[in-house]
């Protein structure tokens, strides 16, 4: 499979994504939206990953070429939940005092 | 020779000191005699470096370096020799007098005041001394400058008096416009010659260094300098108004000695001039224009100080005349004739004045004869010597001109001696308003009316003798003389040029202007002895009675459009164009201060959006817009 | 069309049109939901690339674990259905416009880069997408982010507590 | 290591403080005796002695630079701390916890001062961020920060979202995280390796506040507590440079003549935004951010060329920026209200306080004899040594002569403005240790050299 | 020995600022800027080994102070200038008056190392140095519009020295041994091109410092609302740092681009000096009519320095010393006048000669000065440079030498409205100004007139440095 398929694919769905936090005005679906973007770069490393392996196995049955591709989604996957975690806290601190999670709801920060 | 010279040039300076500083300590009677005593004192050096030129012929000696540089250098020489001695016999001679006669003149003035008079009358003697010592042009343009300032001073030197502050103002402006033409010949000649002393200018090696047309400008420029200081047209005005001043002012300054510094000038750099034939003629041209001009003029006024003034101004011209025709020496005998008759003059003047109680109107005097016996007489015989009458000096001076003139172009001596008739008629009508007829004065005026102390008598007396007699030192040699003046002068112009003219044709000539000169005198006192002039009601009389409306035309023409001008600048361009530009500047700022900030407005996803397309751009920017028409273009394919 | 393919385009498909109702979705819930879809769509991705390690981890984490935290935020807070106010018609036109143009000019670079050109993936096979090889990597070459990044744990633990604390 | 070690078990120990300890007092001194054990580990390291001598797989490069970096970093939260500890006492009841998280983003700051692989940029940028979020938000009654907070976390991870696509996409191009010096004369078209240093450059203008990607700065600085806005100004962003730094250095060649042309147009585009919009500010404090902003645009331009010169410009610029950033927002915190109007009168009423401001803001405007002289000189020279364009410099000094516009209203305000100013009751100390950073501004406006000659022996 | 120049008055400067008596505080001052001046006077006819010391090792740049002709001239200017103002001012009090006073001399220490760094980072620095203090000064102790006037003089002069700062970076980068010395930046290898923008950028700078017509706006405004004091300072000495800038660094290091822009340059400053002229006689402000009339002499003496003509090189060295002297006379007495009275329109003025005859003679000796007229300071120089213009071209002589008369109906105007006619109103109020002040007016008549007749001394003292900028 040619790997500008999954680069197209993982392109759409972060410009998806992107849409997404530029239509949308609730936090946490924007927050959700940042999400998706991180899962589309999370396939597409996956996706880069498998190409290196492919190409170094061509020559070398044992390596392990492109792992670090997988290790770095690893990582991702536990940065984005402690973002989510801190991301979640701020989210609901904000209703707690506004009682709205709509960003534009809070815009006095201005000019 | 260097103690003697640097004698005359410092006690005036130490007077100037010693009165100006000491202005508040001395009593007047001390300040008088200091200020006097060192005039005196200068005179008497002046007689011995007059004596020792005639023993030894010119002496430079040099004091320090003015200006020395590595390409450049302008030593502070003094110089003495026939032309400068001569001149210093008579601004000390005369100033000397001048002094004594102030000393009653200005007595009613404060101590300080009096003080101040005396310390500037010694600085003009000082720069006098300078502008006519220097041993080069530097040298003169310091004591030129000097004298313009002391004018200044003097003539405002009752400065709670606006009027007497413009006329001082007038006075130094118009002498700084002849004085930027004479800086510009200065800098031609260091541009060309890379010096400024006579001696090494005055060479035929320097002059063969310099185009016809360098030697044009030259002159040009130093006639412009001459114009302003010798108050020549169109350079003439401040000269009648500077009679603001104290009379003994007018005397010394604006009649005797200041005045005669552009002759001096022009005949120390004869040499330039004799190679510019253009600026010769302009010179004669200017000279015989200024003469007729002063001397119309001075028909119809009616200030006994306007008169004299204009009559300087008129003298003046034909010295120039004589200058732009070639006769230096007639020149340089005319200013020393005059110096005597017109200081005499001015002081009879003074002292009429003194006894009028600071009147000039001479519509308001008349009969002063009896009243003031030495004065009238004194003054007749300044009369008749300005007027040309022979024996006295007058006559001679003059002549000498006048015949040169007429070796040069007739033309110049028909004008010359029209003016001359003139001069008579203007002199007489002064003199027979003023002391014939009766008194039309007010009585308290009358009452007071007293002969003027010693003090202003001796030097009214031996000016009289001298104008008299000076005639003598130059006494052309058909009546039989040596020309005494000529032949002094010869060391610094050359010899008389030998006249291409007869002796039958002299003759005549003297006749003419003899009998035209006499005739104008009987006319006037014959007019003028019972009545004065009045108000003037002929289209001309009104015209010369307001000195042909020149200072309107100057005020119209150029102070008021320059004024505009400067007002414009001041409030249009500088606030407007200048200032408003760089304030501009610091208001767009501002403006798109305001603007900028809106783009913050707030909103977490306007910010997103503007993230985005920046990205966008970036890529847009890196990539450049042909890898994206490219691909469009394959979409396509 | 091989089967892979056919998985591919079917998961890929089912990927996107699942992205797009997060987006258009008015009830946050929905989105939440559909975002889970888009989760396991990618889960199948990862599977087919046999990554099967992430496969699992993805289910677990984000689709068991962050996406149940947002649904029972959402919950928390109780948003009524049609509540959330809608951005104006041309700003979400903009929005649009902003990530069309992000997709154009990105898949426009990729399809000129040589780089990548002719490039195959391996599907299926390779063993790095084990758990074995995984584990081995990320406790011997990686172990230094391994550590570094419990101190980002750490952090967000302290944040938590400080935001959270009433 | 030393560094990242020490720093995350102090963060350990200060979180444990919070509960073992009591009184705020101790828990600062705590954090300082804390932060001095810090320096000390690191310039451990940089004389050769390590706590754990490990291999790093290359994920790591201790460079003297990074490390003296990492020093300087320190050496600046200490002051920070020293000066500010009672402020950030008052916020909330967290201070140990505070405290905990300064440790952390020191941990995260010694990462991206060493960092050799894209993955240790990506976490050490996270552990920057996380904690910042969280400092944002931390007062929590107030809404400003809220709302700071919220717009900061939801960009922050939108940019992380972007950076990770960029090292996605290089990493697709060539099969490595690591920062290889890219070959000169490469046949194909690397567009892929460019565009995902493209995301990766909007990411870190990002970090660094540079514009157009500077949309957050204004209103978060301004929303957050000013004692953090502090921080978050000066040595977060500091740090960011170096990774911005460490990066491009070297990549930028990638770039091709693009890159001339790229970066000027962020740099324009900060100095402009920043300085032009903070001549409109009222408030100081939002003042200070936009010319934050612009300063960020002096720092861009150290990444113009690599040079001994642009990396020593880069330290002076952070230590000196930082320094009076800290000492203005330190003055800052000690007022009522953040307008303008409350320096009015400032001068006569606190002579010293105001000769302190005028010290740091003429820093910050670049002015002689303080540090921000140099520091501004050392840019312009390495972006002229560079090669760039002369136009480049010129608008910058136009922008520079704007920024003394607005720097110096603040500085009328204090003196030739009467007035009574709204600050709070000041303890003479806390005057001390603000003239502590000025004569240190002041030193190193004379000899800026004093802080290099660490850097080679 | 030079490092005294700069440390004296710093540090002075800092303990004023813990001299609460104001009596005290004017007394060390006077003392600490007469003790500089007795060095500058021994400096000048002794000579003093330049101090050397390496500053910032990375940039090579050295903490180099040399005195040649050039700086002496300058230094021995500043010397006397600083005691002048402080004793003339003595009775002026200003609040805080030790806090004035150390800020003074702050600026005696920036203008000193102006004319002393031989290394073009230094003297950047210096030139800043200098600045700061004013600003301060005139912002708190100016006038009613002090603070947005002097904002715009401090942000224009800031403007232009950070654009010279460029220049000399560009030079730098582009020299072969990478050192800020002028010796090693003359050798700078630039493209014709940049060396034109780097002249440009040296220009702008000394222009504005100049300032220049059309550059020259700040100027009026700055010493209108300055306190006298100050004016004296930015008047006597501070805008000389523009002509020094030019003689030391923008001739020798651009000859060419000097060359080329000659008649453009020579021309422009020949318009302003006509422009100036003509505004003063305009002016009624007697503080407005000194400033432009001093616009009017530094574009003159910018002229006759891009004639690159060793005369008129000559003749600004010596006119810089001189201007400076006779524009402080003019400023103490407009200040003594403005004190006691209150005003400055010359309007309301007249009759100073006769409340205050002393007062007055000083002032008529002062604005004589002014005009040039010989056998004072002025005419020595304005005759060198006059002479210069005139070797470049005749023109541009004759326009100038307009100048020559404009200068004598202002400040004959000048004289007139003040000095002369009735007394009015205001100036009946007129006492004997204090003693100090009179005794520094003599001083500098004394000056004036002595330099007048014998300026050899100064040419001498100039000599070796107009050697040097030549053989460039």
């Amino acid at each position: 499979m040619p790997i500008q398929y999954y680069i197209y694919l993982c392109l759409a769905l972060f410009s998806i994504g992107v849409t997404g936090v530029l239509t949308r005005r609730n936090a946490i679906v924007v927050f959700m939206c940042i999400e998706l973007m991180l899962n589309a770069v999370n396939l597409l490393l996956v996706a880069f990953s498998k190409m290196f392996h492919g190409l170094a196995l061509a020559s070398d049955a044992t390596t392990t070429v492109g792992i670090e591709g997988q290790v770095f989604v690893f990582f991702i996957m536990v940065v984005a939940a402690a973002e989510v975690s801190v991301g979640l806290a701020i989210i609901v601190m904000m209703y707690r005092n506004t009682h709205s999670v709509d960003i534009n709801f809070l815009n006095r920060l201005k000019n | 020779m260097k103690v003697i010279i640097g004698f005359i040039v410092l006690w005036p300076l130490v007077g100037f000191l010693f009165n100006g500083l000491g202005r508040h300590f001395w009593s007047k009677k001390v300040v008088a005699y200091k200020a006097t005593g060192y005039v005196v004192a200068s005179f008497i050096a002046s007689i011995f470096a007059f004596v020792q030129v005639q023993n030894q012929g010119a002496v430079s000696v040099h004091y320090f370096d003015f200006i020395n540089t590595a390409h450049f250098k302008i030593p502070f020489d003094l110089k003495v020799d026939a032309l400068s001695s001569l001149f210093l016999l008579v601004i000390t001679g005369v100033g000397s007098l001048i002094h004594l006669y102030s000393t009653a003149y200005m007595k009613q003035e404060s101590s300080s005041d009096y003080a101040r008079y005396f310390s500037y009358l010694n600085l003009f003697i000082f720069s006098m001394l300078i502008l006519v010592l220097g041993d080069n042009f530097v040298i003169m343009f310091i004591g030129w400058e000097g004298v313009g300032l002391c004018s200044y001073l003097l003539i405002g030197y009752w400065f709670t008096n606006t009027h007497f502050n413009y006329a001082a103002k007038k006075a130094f402006i118009m002498n700084r416009i002849g004085d930027l033409g004479f800086l510009l010949a200065i800098f031609w000649l260091i541009a060309k010659l890379g010096t400024v002393s006579y001696s090494e200018v005055f060479t035929a090696e320097s002059i063969a260094k310099l185009s016809t047309t360098d030697i044009t400008a030259i002159t040009l420029l130093l006639f412009v300098g001459a114009m302003g200081k010798s108050a020549q047209i169109p350079l003439y005005t401040w000269l009648p108004d500077a009679m603001a001043g104290p009379t003994p002012v007018s005397a010394l300054i604006h009649a005797a000695t200041m005045v005669t510094a552009g002759i001096y000038m022009i005949t120390r750099s004869h040499l330039l001039f004799s190679h510019s034939e253009m600026t010769q003629n302009l010179v004669a041209v200017i000279g015989i224009s200024t003469a007729l001009l002063g001397a119309t003029i001075a028909l119809k006024q009616n200030d006994i100080k306007k008169v004299l003034a204009y009559s300087t101004v008129s003298q003046l011209g034909y010295m120039f005349l004589g200058l732009g025709v070639g006769a230096y020496s007639g020149a340089v005998f005319h200013v020393i004739t005059h110096a005597f008759f017109k200081a005499l003059l001015f002081l009879g003047a003074g002292s009429v004045i003194h006894a009028m109680h600071h009147e000039q109107d001479i519509q308001k005097m008349g009969g002063l004869k009896s009243k003031l016996p030495i004065t009238h007489l004194t003054f007749l015989i300044g009369c008749i010597a300005i007027a040309g009458i022979p024996p006295f000096s007058g006559f001679f001076s003059k002549d000498e001109i006048l015949a040169a003139a007429y070796a040069k172009n007739p033309v110049y001596w028909f004008l010359a001696i029209l003016g001359s008739a003139m001069t008579a008629f203007y002199m007489f009508r002064l003199y027979a308003t003023t002391f014939l007829g009766k008194f039309r004065g007010t009585t308290e005026q009358d009452h007071h009316l007293h002969e003027s102390p010693l003090a202003m008598t001796l030097p009214l007396i031996v000016l009289a003798v001298l104008s008299a007699i000076a005639g003598a030192i130059g006494i052309p040699e058909i009546m039989g003389g040596h020309h005494w003046i000529g032949q002094q002068l010869s060391s610094i112009v050359g010899a008389a040029k030998e006249t291409t003219l007869t002796h039958t044709i002299e003759w005549a000539l003297m006749g003419t202007s003899t009998m035209l000169a006499l005739l104008a005198c009987l006319f006037a006192i014959n007019k003028y002895r019972q009545k004065a002039d009045g108000e003037p009601t002929t289209p001309l009389g009104k015209l010369l009675f307001h000195k042909w409306y020149v200072d309107e035309f100057y005020d119209t023409l150029i102070v008021k459009p320059l004024n505009n001008f400067a007002g414009f600048l001041k409030n249009s361009i500088e606030k407007k164009v200048i200032d408003g530009a760089v304030n501009g500047t610091g208001k767009i700022v501002q403006y798109s201060a305001r603007q900028l900030r809106l783009i913050q407005n707030g909103q977490v996803g306007y910010y997103i959006l503007f993230m985005v397309f920046s990205i966008v751009l970036l890529l847009i920017l890196w990539f450049n817009d042909t890898i994206i028409l490219r691909f469009y273009y394959s979409l396509i394919k | 069309m091989s089967i892979l393919q056919i998985l591919f385009f079917a998961l890929s498909a089912f990927a996107i049109v699942s992205a797009i109702m997060v987006l258009i979705s008015k009830n946050p819930i929905h989105s939440v939901l559909w975002l889970i879809l888009v989760f396991f769509a990618i889960s199948g991705h990862y599977i087919l690339l046999n990554a099967q390690f992430l496969a699992i981890v993805n289910i677990i984490v984000y689709a068991g674990a962050i996406m149940v935290l947002f649904l029972f935020v959402i919950m928390l807070i109780n948003i009524k259905k049609d509540s959330e106010p809608q951005k104006q018609f041309l700003v979400k036109l903009l929005g649009v416009l902003a990530g069309g143009s992000f997709l154009t000019l990105l898949v426009a670079l990729i399809k000129q880069t040589a780089q990548i050109e002719g490039r195959q993936l391996l599907m299926k096979d390779g063993v790095i997408g084990l758990i074995h090889p995984l584990g081995k990597v990320l406790f011997t070459d990686y172990v230094i982010p391994f550590e570094i990044s419990s101190v980002l744990f750490l952090s967000a633990m302290v944040g938590a507590v400080i935001i959270g604390k009433k | 290591m030393n560094a990242i070690i020490v720093s995350a078990l102090l963060g350990v120990i200060m979180m444990f403080s919070s509960w073992c300890v009591k009184g705020e007092r101790t828990q600062k001194t705590i954090a300082l005796i804390g932060l001095f054990v810090l320096i000390v580990a690191n310039l451990a390291q940089m004389n050769g002695w390590y706590v754990v001598n490990y291999d790093t797989k290359s994920m790591l490069t201790f460079s003297r630079f990074g490390l003296y970096a990492n020093t300087l970093f320190f050496g600046l939260t200490f002051i920070y701390i020293w000066i500010n500890g009672e402020e950030i006492s008052k916020i909330g009841n967290h201070a140990a916890d505070f405290y905990a998280l300064f440790f952390f983003m020191l941990c995260g700051v010694s990462v991206l001062t060493s960092f050799d692989n894209l993955l240790m940029l990506f976490i050490g940028i996270e552990i920057l961020s996380i904690p910042l979020y969280i400092l944002t938000g931390s007062d929590k009654k107030s809404l400003f920060s809220n709302e700071a907070a919220i717009k900061y976390f939801l960009m922050g991870s939108f940019s992380t979202g972007i950076l990770l696509l960029g090292i996605t996409l290089i990493y697709g191009a060539t099969g490595s995280f690591h920062l290889t010096i890219p070959q000169a004369g490469v046949k194909y078209e690397q567009f892929m390796t460019s565009a995902g240093l493209i995301l990766i450059f909007a990411a870190m203008n990002f970090k660094v506040s540079a514009a157009p990607f500077h949309f957050w700065t204004p209103d978060v600085y301004d929303g957050a507590p000013t004692v953090f806005t502090s921080f978050m100004a000066t040595i977060a962003k500091a740090a960011g440079f170096i990774a911005f730094i460490t990066i491009f250095q070297t990549q930028y060649k990638a770039l091709g003549y693009s890159w001339g042309l790229i970066l000027p147009f962020v740099i324009i585009s900060t100095l402009l935004v920043g300085n032009v919009t903070a001549v409109f500010q009222r408030s100081v404090k939002r003042m200070l951010a936009y010319s934050s902003i612009a300063q960020a645009g002096f720092m861009l331009f150290a990444l113009y060329g690599t040079s001994t010169l642009a990396n020593e410009g880069i330290l002076l610029y952070m230590v000196v920026y930082s320094l009076a950033s800290i000492g203005v927002f330190a003055v800052l915190i000690k007022m009522k209200e953040n307008s303008i109007e409350a320096f009015h009168g400032l001068g006569k009423s606190h002579p010293l306080l105001a000769f302190l401001t005028t010290v740091f803001l003429c820093s910050l405007a670049g002015i002689p004899i303080t540090g921000g002289f140099f520091a501004k000189y050392y840019m312009i020279n390495s972006i002229l040594l560079a090669g760039a364009g002369l136009w480049l410099v010129i608008v910058a000094m136009v922008f520079a002569t704007i920024s003394v516009y607005y720097y110096f209203k603040v500085i009328q305000a204090m003196y030739f403005v009467e007035g009574h100013p709204a600050i709070m009751e000041l303890d003479k100390t806390y005057t001390y240790k603000l003239s502590v950073i000025a004569i240190l501004l002041l030193i190193l406006g004379v000899f800026p050299s004093l802080l290099f000659n660490y850097l080679y022996f | 020995m030079l490092l005294l120049f700069i440390l004296i008055p710093l540090l002075t400067a800092m303990l004023l600022l813990f001299v609460k008596n104001n009596k005290m505080a004017n007394n060390i001052a006077v003392l600490t800027t007469i003790v500089t001046l007795g060095l500058a006077i021994f400096v000048a006819y002794k000579g003093a080994v330049d101090y050397n010391q390496p500053w910032i090792l990375i940039l090579n740049t050295r903490f180099l102070l040399h005195a040649d002709g050039l700086a002496k001239i300058l230094i021995l200017l500043t010397g006397i200038s600083f005691p002048a103002i402080i004793i003339a001012t003595t009775q002026n009090q200003p609040k805080q008056k030790n806090i004035f006073l150390s800020l003074l001399l702050f600026t005696q220490s920036g203008l000193m190392g102006v004319f002393l760094a031989g290394d073009a980072l230094l003297f950047y620095f210096f030139w800043e140095l200098a600045l700061i203090p004013v600003y301060f000064l005139s912002s708190i102790w100016g006038g009613e519009k002090r603070v947005a006037v002097t904002f715009k003089f401090f942000i224009y002069t800031f403007l232009g020295s950070l654009l010279m700062l460029v220049g000399i970076i560009l030079l730098y980068i582009h020299t072969s041994e990478q050192n800020f010395l002028i010796s090693t930046l003359m050798h700078a290898s630039l493209t014709p091109v940049q060396q034109a923008t780097a002249f440009v950028l040296f220009f702008l700078a000394f222009a504005i410092k100049m300032p220049l017509f059309p550059f020259h706006t700040w100027q009026p405004d700055a010493y209108e609302q300055s306190p006298t004091a100050v004016t004296m300072v930015l008047s006597a000495v501070m805008v000389k740092m523009g002509l020094y800038g030019v003689i030391r660094w923008l001739l020798p290091l651009f000859p060419l681009a000097a060359k080329t822009n000659a008649l453009f340059i020579v021309s422009l400053s020949i318009v302003g000096v006509l422009y100036a002229s003509f505004i003063a006689i305009r002016q009624d402000d007697i503080k407005r009519l000194i400033a432009y009339s001093s616009i009017a002499h530094i574009g003159l003496m910018n002229a006759a320095l891009f004639t690159q003509n060793q005369i008129g090189l000559q003749g600004v060295l010596i006119q810089l010393f001189s201007h400076g002297i006779n524009v402080l006379g003019l400023w103490i007495v407009a200040d003594i006048i403005e004190q006691q009275t209150g005003i400055r329109s010359m309007k309301q003025m007249g009759g100073l000669a006769k409340a205050q005859p002393t007062l007055a003679i000083l002032l008529v000796g002062f604005a004589l000065a002014n005009i040039a007229l010989p056998l004072t300071n002025a005419f020595v120089g304005e005759f060198l440079i006059f002479n210069s213009l005139f070797q470049f071209n005749i023109w541009a002589a004759a326009f100038a030498g307009v100048s020559v008369v404009l200068s004598a109906i202002y400040t004959l105007n000048m004289i007139q409205k003040v000095a002369y006619g009735e007394l009015s109103t205001p100036m009946q109020a007129m006492n004997t100004p204090n003693k100090n002040a009179q005794i520094v007016l003599i001083i500098l008549l004394v000056i004036v007139f002595v330099t007048g007749v014998f300026p050899q001394p100064l040419f001498n003292l100039t000599a070796d440095s107009l050697q040097q900028i030549i053989i460039k």
